[in-house]
């Protein structure tokens, strides 16, 4: 079998100085190059569409399967009683989320058979208390009202 | 050259030849295998059976690329240390202590080392009890030590 | 606040002071693993940290304001953890940074990751993720900036 | 005579990249003897593996070498695809080849500005992280994720390569060799950086084959063992590329290893996204309501070239839907175990520098 | 005229010695705010300048552009809890980073500013013999380092501590050598060639042009005096933490801080002093101050070039440096200097 080896030279020596000069230079030169910084409060870089995030739940599509909750490698989806009027849904248990544990791996999102339980752009989740356990209804909510 | 003799010789699914050999006679086995040009001992695993263990080698020569594997089986827990032959199995042999509970015979310096010196159990068994929580603090000279106590550790 | 002046001269103080903590909070340089990256991702050209005043990542505990504690904190580095965030002077904060170090996160199950960071120093500010995105870490700082102003019941 | 300075290094220290320890017996300067202490990060992956589900089980994969997981997902793919019997399609080797490479040039990118902060460089970190920026850009766009992708699945990877994405690779690939040659002369023209690393902690040979030294250490000792060449796994086999090798051992020699392996790399990508065919992006038979069904049977050990070296994944399985044995060879640790033999009789500078070219990453060592 | 001088007679009335006393602390007062105030402004650049050359945009959430940063977290500092390590040597602790802050308030005290417009002049003291007092004081700020680290009883700070007086004895000898060569040019034309504005009024042709292997050893020089990369190796960030000062906290660390800054800002000064002219420009009367600060400002921001592309010397590097590389060509300077003076008559 060929195996294509080169070997890595070693750089040439400069005159001393005059390449840290060059580095210098280059260094400065940055100066005139435009920053890369997106100023994040206030302006926002676009996400891709494939960015995911928080979990969110449409109740109305959930089935109560408990796929998602046999998935989650860490157990952070939890069945809950939840009283809700659903056809689809006969012994009505929805998921429970814990975004203390969850590593948004999106094997919930995949493995959902009715699209019910889906991941967001929405990012901005800090708090100042440890809490992080969301019951259905907290989940259903629209993701507008929790950016608020 | 002649083949080294192991005990019997089979195919894994990865396609490497496993030599399985009773450890008596493993450390004069791996020193005809190094003789062979395996220079580099890859990894050594050890993979609790429930009432066996059986202590996996991965050799690889790294002149002509080949892979074998070398299978050895101990009741009491206790097989050679390797660190004669290869120093790489210092640190392998060391975690194997720590988490499978093998005991090298012939390792200078057999601690533990990922965990406390008096963690109780090796957690890679099959029959340690993940519930059984064990916590870690560390004394003044900065040496930790494992407590069952929730106070004393974190 | 007996006298008038006095009080109003502390108030002036506080509000000072309190201005300058909130725009002035120097990070420790304290990364324990995947967090610890994205955590230089905040200080690095994209996101830039230093817009707010928390340019100076410092070496030292006693010159840094914040412990972002980034990365799964295992039982073996909590007695570390403790006594570097009890070398930090007053006031100093801690941002929990990523799911690990909230409440155990992917290691949830296992027997050496401490289930939350504030089992073993008090904490200021939770960001979830894994690892949560540069922006949402900065979305964090913002978030302590008013928590530090008091003005967050988040 | 012996009135050695006892120092510990960490495990929180500005250049440990993580939570190394090191206790260290010093001679005013110099390192006389030096002991790693690591386990500061020990995360029980190994042990979470067995409890977890073959297909979830990439969450652990992902963070163990965090700052290139995609190389993670598919050396465990490589072992457990092979003892879940399910094969991914053509085009989903290629898709994985494309993610190897970018993720190899960011990890060797966080290395490289890491390294130049060890040696007290600041500005070549924001350099390599703006340009790092653009690779989680794109990783973004592809699985959503930045760092901690879990794009690749069992059979496949979880969202198909758009045209639109390939192409914004493309424009990443145009504008990177560029700005990566920019950040190769801001290090090696300098005087003070090739005086730091010249002949700096020699690993030889020998040396580095016993410790079970692999990956970019050892091709820089001299040692042409590159896995992608040696046992072409994905289709590394399809594509060209160089592999570097140096004689020298150095410091430098690592440095420069790693600099030729991220343009081996563009070469590599700017190959795969011309060739890389249509197709199926999963394989049927690990179907999404599938993934807490598979079972796998037998042993398999399968090795990949991670940026840090032979990264090797051992899976023994029982029949079960969750594996019985799980055991990484992490290429970190054994590079770390030679790290005392380096730094023996160097001053603390040197020691610096040496544990920076070594790459470590906790997750790895420790997992 | 200067500021003394005009102060002196703003308070005449008062008679001679309390006159003489008020227009002193006054003075004194005002230097110590300029000071502080221009350091805010080095700080400042600095922060601004490293994120532009790094890509980013540096500060810009407190004040207009973030002005107001630097007081922010000068206030901070103050408002920090000051942590005193249990073995400390409490003396030597307290006073450390007070002796690097007082020997760079007193080193600026010292160097003749030029004129500007109606002020007149704005040196604080002349003295003719202020070389030497320059380099006095210079020398009392290596003693502040010195004593941080042992006093701490920290091994990062003592090995700060060793590494910062093996990098000092290495560079003060070509340092004043260097110098040495400059008094001497200088007395070729001026009888008090020990003052350093005289020797700036001889310099018509900027000494830097005369010796520019003397102008080489002196940056060097100056550089490990302010301490930073390349040869920061007492306060190494990646290897000793942060070296002798470790183990400070609060204000006593922002004077740490401050020192460094202040130190890259008067070994600018000093240099384009000694090497570029200082004040002499065209219309040197009104605008003297100006070309000095506009030199200053040159030398301020190539150190921060050299700062933030620069890696770390290692210190036995260093100190070879130091005795076989910048003594000789100190050497060489002096007698070439010396030659030069001898055949062109100056």
């Amino acid at each position: 079998m060929v195996r294509l080896v080169i070997e890595v030279k070693e750089p040439r020596r400069s005159i001393p100085i005059i390449g840290s000069l060059s580095g210098m230079m280059l260094v400065m030169r940055h100066l005139f190059r435009k920053p890369v910084t997106v100023q994040y409060p206030e302006e926002k870089s676009k996400l891709p569409d494939r960015f995911r995030f928080r979990i969110f739940l449409k109740l109305d599509d959930c089935v109560g399967c408990t796929l998602c909750e046999q998935v989650c490698p860490n157990g952070s989806i939890t069945m809950q009683h939840v009283d809700r009027e659903n056809p689809r849904n006969k012994r009505m248990i929805y998921p429970d989320v814990n975004f203390g544990t969850c590593t948004v791996c999106r094997n919930c999102e995949e493995i959902c058979p009715t699209d019910a339980i889906y991941l967001t752009h929405v990012f901005e989740t800090s708090r100042t208390r440890n809490s992080f356990t969301y019951s259905p209804e907290e989940l259903a909510m629209q993701e507008d009202e929790v950016k608020k | 050259m002649s083949e080294p003799e192991s005990d019997s010789i089979s195919k894994g699914k990865d396609g490497l030849t496993i030599h399985t050999v009773s450890k008596d006679r493993l450390l004069e086995f791996m020193k005809d295998m190094k003789e062979r040009g395996f220079n580099h001992l890859s990894l050594i695993t050890g993979v609790d059976r429930r009432d066996y263990v059986e202590v996996v080698y991965h050799l690889h020569a790294m002149d002509r690329d080949e892979y074998v594997v070398v299978k050895t089986t101990t009741d009491n827990g206790v097989v050679p240390s390797m660190t004669s032959l290869w120093n790489s199995a210092r640190w392998d042999e060391r975690e194997q202590y720590d988490l499978m509970g093998i005991k090298f015979e012939g390792h200078e310096n057999l601690k533990r080392i990922f965990l406390p010196e008096n963690w109780v159990g090796h957690p890679l068994r099959k029959d340690y009890d993940l519930s059984n929580v064990q916590y870690i603090n560390m004394d003044e000279d900065g040496e930790d030590y494992a407590t069952f106590d929730q106070g004393d550790g974190w | 606040m007996k006298s008038g002046d006095a009080g109003f001269i502390t108030t002036t103080v506080e509000k000072a002071l309190t201005w300058a903590r909130s725009n002035s909070i120097w990070p420790l340089t304290f990364g324990l693993a995947c967090c610890a990256i994205e955590m230089m991702s905040v200080q690095a050209s994209r996101l830039d940290v230093s817009r707010f005043g928390s340019e100076v990542f410092r070496n030292s505990p006693r010159q840094s304001d914040l412990m972002i504690v980034a990365g799964t904190v295992t039982k073996k580095m909590a007695p570390r953890l403790k006594r570097l965030y009890d070398e930090m002077p007053y006031p100093k904060y801690v941002i929990a940074m990523g799911v690990c170090v909230i409440q155990g996160g992917p290691y949830v199950k296992g027997y050496s990751v401490v289930l939350g960071v504030d089992k073993v120093v008090p904490v200021d500010v939770y960001v979830p993720g894994c690892p949560p995105t540069p922006e949402a870490l900065t979305y964090g700082i913002v978030t302590l900036q008013e928590k530090i102003r008091g003005e967050t019941d988040r | 005579m012996n009135n050695f300075v006892e120092l510990n290094f960490g495990p929180q220290h500005p250049s440990t990249h993580g939570v190394l320890r090191l206790r260290a017996k010093l001679d005013g300067e110099i390192v006389r003897e030096l002991e790693p202490i690591i386990g500061y990060l020990h995360r029980n992956a190994e042990k979470l593996c067995e409890l977890t589900f073959y297909a979830d089980n990439l969450i652990f994969f992902d963070r163990m070498d965090y700052v290139a997981s995609m190389l993670m997902e598919s050396g465990y793919l490589e072992a457990a695809e092979k003892i879940l019997n399910i094969p991914p399609p053509e085009r989903v080797l290629w898709i994985r080849v494309i993610m190897n490479e970018l993720s190899r040039i960011a990890s060797h990118l966080v290395w490289a500005g890491a390294f130049g902060l060890d040696l007290g460089m600041l500005t070549p970190f924001f350099y390599c992280f703006a340009q790092r920026d653009y690779i989680l850009d794109v990783f973004t766009e592809v699985c959503g994720s930045r760092q901690e992708t879990n794009y690749m699945s069992v059979g496949g990877v979880y969202q198909d390569l758009t045209p639109e994405m390939i192409e914004h690779i493309d424009a990443f690939l145009q504008s990177f060799p560029k700005k990566l040659e920019e950040i190769y002369r801001l290090f090696v023209k300098n005087d003070i950086f090739i005086s730091r690393n010249k002949g700096i902690g020699v690993l030889s040979k020998e040396t580095a084959i016993d410790y079970g030294v692999t990956g970019p250490m050892l091709r820089a000792s001299g040692v042409n063992y590159d896995v992608r060449k040696a046992n072409p796994y994905l289709v590394y086999d399809k594509v060209d590329f160089d592999v570097p090798i140096s004689q020298k051992g150095d410091n430098l020699a690592r440095f420069l290893v790693r600099f030729e392996e991220m343009r081996q790399s563009v070469r590599i990508i700017k190959q795969a996204i011309t060739k890389i065919p249509d197709g199926p992006f999963f394989n049927p038979k690990a179907k999404k309501s599938m993934m807490i069904r598979l079972r796998g049977d037998g042993e398999y050990y399968a090795r990949t070239e991670s940026p840090k070296g032979e990264f090797g994944v051992y899976i023994v399985g029982d029949g079960g839907v969750k594996p019985y044995r799980v055991r990484v060879r992490s290429p970190s640790f054994k590079n770390l175990s030679v790290l005392p033999v380096l730094a023996k009789d160097q001053m603390i500078s040197d020691l610096i520098s040496i544990s920076g070219t070594i790459d470590l990453v906790f997750g790895e060592v420790d997992r | 005229m200067s500021i003394f001088s005009r102060l002196t007679s703003l308070f005449s009335p008062m008679g001679y010695p309390i006159s003489e006393v008020l227009a002193y602390v006054v003075e004194s007062a005002m230097l110590a705010i300029v000071a502080s105030v221009s350091l805010a402004v080095v700080i400042y650049l600095f922060r601004k300048y490293m994120a532009r050359v790094q890509l980013r945009i540096g500060p810009n959430r407190v004040g207009k552009f973030g002005l107001l940063q630097v007081m922010a977290d000068g206030l901070k500092l103050a408002g920090k809890e000051s942590i005193f390590p249990r073995k400390r040597d409490d003396l030597p602790y307290r006073i450390a980073p007070l002796m690097i802050l007082v020997g760079l308030v007193m080193a600026f005290a010292v160097i003749p500013y030029g004129s500007l417009f109606w002020i007149g002049t704005l040196t604080v003291s002349d003295t003719s013999v202020s070389v030497l007092l320059l380099f006095a004081i210079i020398a009392i700020m290596p003693i502040g380092e010195v004593l941080a680290g042992i006093s701490s009883k920290n091994k990062y700070a003592l090995l700060g501590a060793m590494r910062a007086i093996a990098k000092d004895v290495s560079f003060e000898i070509p340092m004043m050598i260097s110098v040495l060569a400059i008094v001497m040019m200088a007395s070729a034309r001026t009888a008090s060639s020990l003052s350093i504005n005289s020797i700036v009024l001889t310099e018509l042709v900027p000494y830097g042009i005369l010796q520019p292997l003397g102008i080489f050893v002196f940056m060097i020089s100056m550089v490990a005096r302010a301490s930073y990369t390349p040869f920061d190796m007492g306060e190494s960030d990646s290897e000793l933490v942060t070296g002798y000062s470790t183990e400070y906290s609060g204000l006593r660390f922002g004077m740490f801080y401050m020192g460094l800054f202040g130190s890259i800002l008067l070994g600018s000064f000093v240099i384009s002093l000694f090497y570029l002219g200082g004040f002499n420009g065209p219309m040197q009367s009104s605008l003297g101050f100006v070309w000095l600060v506009i030199k200053a400002m040159i030398m301020v921001f190539m150190a921060f070039t050299l700062w933030l592309s620069m890696p770390r010397i290692r210190i036995d590097k260093f100190v070879n440096l130091g005795w076989k590389y910048l003594l000789p060509i100190a050497m060489i300077n002096l007698v070439l200097s010396g030659t030069l003076t001898l055949l062109m008559g100056w």
